[in-house]
């Protein structure tokens, strides 16, 4: 019963959080909000058994990529962006489509048969354990790709982020006025 | 759990990516090192082939233990990885385009003033990517390889930091691609859900056993069709490409339509001719709609573009309709029509980008046309340099779908195994639209051969801002063009032995 | 001589790199070494009727070699009574087209004899394949040069000209790429064995409903070529914007890769389809208002060129008629008739490529009267109008008459339009030469214009030669085409229930 | 009502994949887009958990740690470049990109 009680309470911090995070007019507070959802989701992880994840997502996204964003709202001065339309012009249509998306879903969702559910206990090993000795046995690949793919990510935001010797004349205050 | 174990198998299946990503850091520390701006950068060109010469022969050995292998296939890291015949054909020509990007790029960075080593580490990191991308058989494996090469290609696209059409283009390709990753990963992890496992072999067995009408099977092909044809920009998800292709530097464009979208093909050969294939009605209307209209979009917008790169990018959204009714025909036919349209696709466009590449001259980076981004930059060409213009005029034959080039011999194919299959409406249709492209890439003949140079370009005889790389990617490209056309021989002895290597 | 036919079909290619291993500047270097290959061309093609066999049933001097073993198709070519006519038409025409731009293309005449030399590999290749895939390779090769040769060194019009005759040609030949692949997977589903053998596939027997469709297919590439009645639009632009040479070489030779298309693949392979009641009906009906069509509108023209043009509409209307006569006499005048057509045409083009060199005017109205001031070319043009009209003695008579009389023998109507036909074409041809030739000097521009030099006359001279000959002395050309006719018309008579 | 099965997860999920699209395609805002990009992802995070617990196993949440740093990549980058173009352009709203037509 408490299980419930929090899956649906966690459900909810998550859409909506999810909800008021894409309709915000001002960034900032998107960013808030993403952080609510983000921490409903962190909750489902731990009502299923995944504690590293929940303490993952907690210090990796809120912790990392919310931050991320907001600094980069502050850098960027989005003072003029919070006055104007904020929607494309097509949404009423792009709206019922995602709802009719939504619909669709989950009728396929219910409808579907899940697998049987596995048996099997889960193993004494805890699950930080467990998650490292997949990591370095099945997907020990992709466990060095990955490493690959944040050195590429490292590099790139370096070099998006730079600020290019001799060309700061480009982002002079005088552009900024739209 | 499996304990860990590290092979000999292991080893050659991994020798690669281990050579990409050491290059990749070896070029950023040579940058630090070395002493003057001139030798570093010259350096880093020469130390990049080396590297690729590297993974080249790392790829030969992989043929040579490929071809005493049982079943032309080795799988490696308890089925996550495999070599087989698909994934060396991938990696042969990624090798390939990404030599040529290496090849082309240097004079092009000279002239946006950003010739930097980090340019050179992210190709590699991108060929690594789709290293496995090409050869991943695990869902974990093949969603890290894409989004590694991905990354690698936003940051690309976006180089050119100062000029704001790089920035857009990254961007815009960034937010849409990011997407598609999501509905992929979304498809993935349904499939993990229906299988329990993320291995492709234990997942294709629970396709099968649920069957194509299954709920769950219909939510996870149609994620992930959707995220991968976002990939290879089919219409309607292709959105980006234009944006990207014309914002990006033009080696990068190149590498984009080329490396990325064999790699791409690669994937859905994979999952969608392998392990999801039982799934095929699920697939094939969604494959049939997105080739006709990509046929459609692709060759009516490639007729109202002004802008080269632009110009290309609708051409390649035509090409990848034609790759995609050779998924729609279920034959060896079908398959190998695929594969040969891939290769001579890759051939065909890596020249004609090496070939806009050179058209490329000193302009002021803020322009909003730099000279030789309009097709009107083409105009009087044949004049000025007819060596250039004629090879040109053989990769835009090749393009349209004239014989005695390569590019017929794609096209052929892909009728072939479209009408074999009984698909003879596509095939009209597939035929019909022969002609249209015809008359769109013959306006770039038409500016280079038939119409005058405008009078204030006749004094300025500017050459070709042509390196040795630009012409010997050009001239290798367009000769290969011409001779797979005339002897394709080769070439069809190596898709059949491919196909028959496909799991 | 083991390879001669490969000789002839790759002389001009040899030409074609000869051509462009010459330096730009180069040109008169360039000019003499294509000529000097296309008349090698011309004289290596004279010896195969030394080596050919009148009479012969089948084709002859077949050359065979392995090409693409993976998809059946070969390197395979030979040669019969037909296909010898045209390309000893193709040789001479060529050489000529390219001594006729001797004083023009200076300027760019790399690029444009290079394309001259292709063509001509183009369309002795055509003429020569057993091989349906080697077929398909020549006859859209054969696009490619025409394009840039009227693109580029056309009229002011040219490069719509120029796409217009690309696009269309090419939409017609990939259909009829569709029917080449459905006949060759139905043969392979009969006999388990893929190829493009031309005498091989034409044991297949097809189900009637394919077959149409094939028929179709086919038709639709060799009508846009011929060109037949509706599809015939992109000719008078190409035609107009064209140089002399690339008008002449439209005209004598590409045209004609049409109405051997129907003779060589369409009848034989297709025979059912192509006597289907409602197909013969519905080809003879778009013949005949080609051959209506095109008269009258020449009748209306005002532009020397454009006239020529449109006469050809109605000349090939003559050949696809005799050719769905399905008869001997109907099919054999049918292929004389496009050699005389393409002597007879050539030489009307050269001449009014002459006159245009000269006055720079193609308007009808602009001349008159220059018979006073050009005597040789009056003679000239008359012999060319003369058999172009078909007057007896000359070549166009024979053609002429022996279509008709095929026609005769199955439809009287068909052959009483074809009659109106000839009479239009006499008429719209007379007053053609009323126009420009007769009378008075209408204008004194066209006082001082000099009368044909030696070279325009050794040009035209071996084609009024064979105008004459061919005129007077029919009966090689008839006993060249009589085996080969006679194979077709009876392939077609045993499907005949 | 009592049980909580993975179906419920899965629906969780879908909407928030949905939202997460929505938001892409109707934002203007590149911020925005990005975190409803994060969304998207978390729609899949929440899948794998979901299945991973139907399975007793951890392969999905391996997944979930790569898809994870995907999504941290992809922010960096996205960020990063998003500062590029804001230098020189001084924009962050997607449409006006008015160089490329959306």
């Amino acid at each position: 019963m408490l299980s419930a009680a929090l899956f649906y309470f966690f459900s909810l911090l998550t859409l909506m959080g999810a909800i008021l995070c894409v309709t915000r007019r001002n960034p900032v507070l998107s960013g808030a909000w993403l952080i609510v959802s983000l921490l409903g989701v962190a909750g489902l992880f731990l009502l299923v058994g995944a504690e590293f994840l929940f303490v993952a997502q907690i210090i990796l996204y809120i912790g990392g990529i919310t931050l991320l964003f907001l600094f980069v709202i502050m850098l960027v001065n989005l003072e003029g962006i919070v006055r104007v339309r904020q929607f494309r012009r097509s949404w009423p249509l792009v709206m019922a489509v995602g709802i009719g998306l939504v619909v669709e879903i989950v009728i396929l969702l219910l409808r579907g048969r899940l697998p049987a559910e596995a048996t099997t206990e889960a193993s004494a090993a805890g699950n930080t354990e467990q998650l490292a000795d997949v990591l370095f046995s099945s997907y020990f690949v992709p466990f060095e790709l990955a490493s690959v793919l944040l050195l590429a990510a490292i590099l790139g935001s370096i070099w998006m982020g730079q600020r290019r010797p001799g060309r700061q004349a480009h982002s002079g205050a005088g552009e900024r006025v739209e | 759990m499996a304990p860990f174990s590290y092979n000999a198998t292991d080893h050659l299946a991994l020798l690669p990516p281990i050579l990409m990503a050491l290059f990749a850091c070896a070029i950023m520390l040579l940058d630090v090192l070395s002493p003057s701006a001139e030798s570093s950068r010259r350096g880093t060109v020469f130390f990049s082939l080396l590297g690729m010469t590297f993974v080249a022969y790392s790829l030969a050995l992989q043929i040579r233990a490929v071809t005493h292998a049982p079943g032309f296939a080795i799988p490696a890291f308890q089925g996550s990885l495999i070599i087989d015949a698909l994934s060396l054909f991938t990696n042969g020509l990624v090798w390939f385009s990404t030599v040529i990007l290496l090849l082309c790029a240097y004079r092009y960075l000279e002239i946006a003033h950003e010739h930097r080593s980090e340019f050179y580490a992210l190709a590699f990191f991108a060929e690594c990517g789709m290293y496995f991308m090409a050869g991943a058989v695990d869902l974990i494996a093949l969603f890290v390889g894409l989004e590694t090469s991905a990354l690698a290609f936003y940051i690309l696209v976006g180089f050119t930091r100062a000029n704001r059409q790089s920035n857009e283009a990254a961007l815009k390709y960034l937010l849409l691609g990011a997407m598609a990753s999501g509905f992929v990963a979304y498809g993935f992890s349904v499939l993990y859900g229906i299988s329990g496992s993320t291995q492709l072999s234990e997942v294709s067995k629970a396709v099968v056993r649920r069957g194509s009408a299954d709920p769950f099977v219909i939510l996870a092909v149609v994620t992930i069709a959707v995220g991968l044809l976002f990939k290879i920009a089919g219409v309607p998800f292709h959105t980006w490409a234009p944006d990207a292709y014309d914002g990006a530097p033009t080696p990068v464009t190149a590498h984009i339509a080329v490396a990325s979208k064999v790699a791409g093909f690669a994937v859905l050969i994979r999952l969608l001719l392998g392990s999801l294939a039982s799934a095929r009605p699920i697939w094939a209307p969604i494959l049939a709609v997105t080739a006709v209209a990509s046929l459609t979009v692709g060759s009516i917008a490639a007729l109202t573009q002004d802008r080269l790169k632009r110009f290309f990018a609708y051409s390649s959204i035509a090409h990848a309709g034609y790759i995609l009714l050779g998924f729609l025909a279920d034959s060896d036919d079908g398959r190998r029509g695929i594969l040969i349209y891939v290769f001579i696709y890759a051939l065909m466009n890596l020249g004609a980008f090496a070939f806009l590449i050179s058209l490329r001259r000193p302009g002021s980076a803020a322009d909003r046309h730099t000279p030789g981004d309009l097709i009107g930059d083409l105009r009087g060409l044949s004049k000025r340099h007819p060596l250039q213009a004629a090879l040109f005029v053989v990769l835009l034959l090749s393009l349209s779908g004239l014989p005695p080039t390569a590019g017929f011999l794609a096209k052929y194919f892909i009728f072939i195994a479209l009408i074999n299959t009984g698909h003879i409406t596509l095939a009209v249709i597939a035929a019909a639209y022969v002609a249209v492209s015809l008359y769109f890439y013959f306006r770039l003949v038409r500016e280079m051969y038939l119409l005058e140079p405008r009078p204030a370009e006749q004094h300025t005889v500017e050459p070709l801002a042509s390196s040795l790389g630009i012409r010997l990617a050009l001239g290798t490209t367009a000769g290969l063009t011409l001779l797979i056309g005339l002897y394709p021989e080769p070439l069809l002895r190596l898709a059949f032995l491919v196909t028959g290597g496909v799991p | 001589m083991p390879h001669l036919l490969s000789l002839v079909l790759f002389l001009p290619l040899a030409g074609l790199l000869a051509v462009l291993a010459i330096p730009t500047t180069q040109w008169r270097a360039i000019r003499l070494t294509a000529n000097f290959f296309s008349l090698l061309t011309f004289l290596a093609s004279l010896l195969i009727p030394a080596f050919f066999h009148i009479g012969v049933p089948g084709f002859q001097m077949v050359e065979r070699a392995s090409w693409i073993p993976t998809i059946g198709a070969q390197y395979l070519i030979g040669i019969d009574g037909i296909s010898l006519l045209l390309v000893l038409l193709s040789t001479l025409i060529s050489a000529l087209a390219m001594w006729c731009s001797w004083n023009n293309a200076s300027e760019r005449g790399k690029l444009y004899y290079a394309m001259l030399l292709m063509l001509e590999t183009g369309v002795l290749g055509v003429f020569l394949s057993l091989d349906l895939f080697l077929f398909y390779l020549f006859w859209d090769v054969v696009l490619i040069p025409m394009y840039f040769i009227i693109g580029i060194y056309g009229g002011p019009r040219r490069s719509y000209a120029a796409i217009k005759f690309f696009v269309y040609t090419l939409l017609g030949s990939v259909f009829m790429l569709l029917g080449f692949l459905a006949l060759y997977f139905q043969y392979a589903k009969q006999f388990g064995v893929y190829t493009f053998d031309l005498t091989k596939l034409i044991q297949v027997t097809l189900d009637p409903a394919i077959e149409k469709w094939i028929f179709f297919a086919l038709f639709l590439g060799f009508a846009v070529k011929v060109p037949m009645f509706p599809f015939h639009t992109w000719l008078p632009d190409a035609h107009v914007e064209a140089p002399t040479a690339g008008s002449v070489l439209l005209a004598s030779l590409l045209l004609k890769m049409g109405t051997y298309g129907f003779i060589r693949f369409s009848l034989p392979l297709l025979p059912r389809a192509s006597m289907e009641p409602w197909i013969v009906n519905l080809m003879v009906t778009l013949s005949l208002i080609a051959i209506i069509y095109g008269a009258l509108v020449c009748l209306t023209q005002r532009d020397w060129k454009k006239l020529i043009a449109y006469s050809s509409v109605s000349h090939l209307g003559f050949c696809t008629l005799g050719i769905f006569a399905l008869n001997q006499s109907g099919l054999s005048g049918s292929v004389i008739q496009q050699v005389n057509h393409g002597i007879s045409t050539a030489l009307l083009f050269l001449l009014v490529g002459f006159i245009y060199e000269r006055r720079h005017s193609r308007e009808i109205s602009d001349f008159g009267g220059l018979a006073q001031v050009m005597p040789a070319f009056a003679t000239v043009f008359a012999i060319a109008v003369f058999s172009s009209a078909g007057l007896p003695l000359l070549n166009g008579f024979i053609g002429d008459f022996t279509i008709l009389s095929g026609a005769f023998a199955v439809n009287r109507i068909w052959a009483g339009v074809g009659v109106i036909g000839l009479i239009l074409g006499a008429a719209y041809l007379l007053w053609l030469y009323q126009r420009t030739m007769m009378g008075p000097l209408k204008y004194e521009a066209n006082r001082f214009l000099s009368d044909l030099s030696i070279r325009e006359r050794l040009i035209v001279f071996p084609l009024v030669i064979l105008a004459f000959a061919i005129g007077i002395y029919p009966r090689p050309l008839f006993e060249a085409v009589s085996s080969p006719v006679q194979e077709i018309v009876e392939r077609l008579n045993s499907v005949r229930f | 009502m009592t049980t909580v099965s993975p179906l419920h997860y899965l629906i969780v999920s879908a909407v928030l994949l949905v939202i997460g699209t929505l938001g892409v395609l109707l934002r203007r805002n590149i911020v925005v887009i990005l975190m409803s990009i994060e969304l998207i992802l978390n729609a899949v995070n929440i899948n794998l958990v979901a299945f991973s617990h139907l399975h007793r196993q951890v392969n999905g949440q391996a997944f979930v740690l790569f898809v994870m740093a995907v999504a941290v990549a992809e922010a960096a980058v996205g960020l990063g470049i998003l500062i590029a173009l804001f230098r020189n352009r001084g924009t962050v709203l997607a449409d006006e990109m008015d160089l490329l037509k959306w």
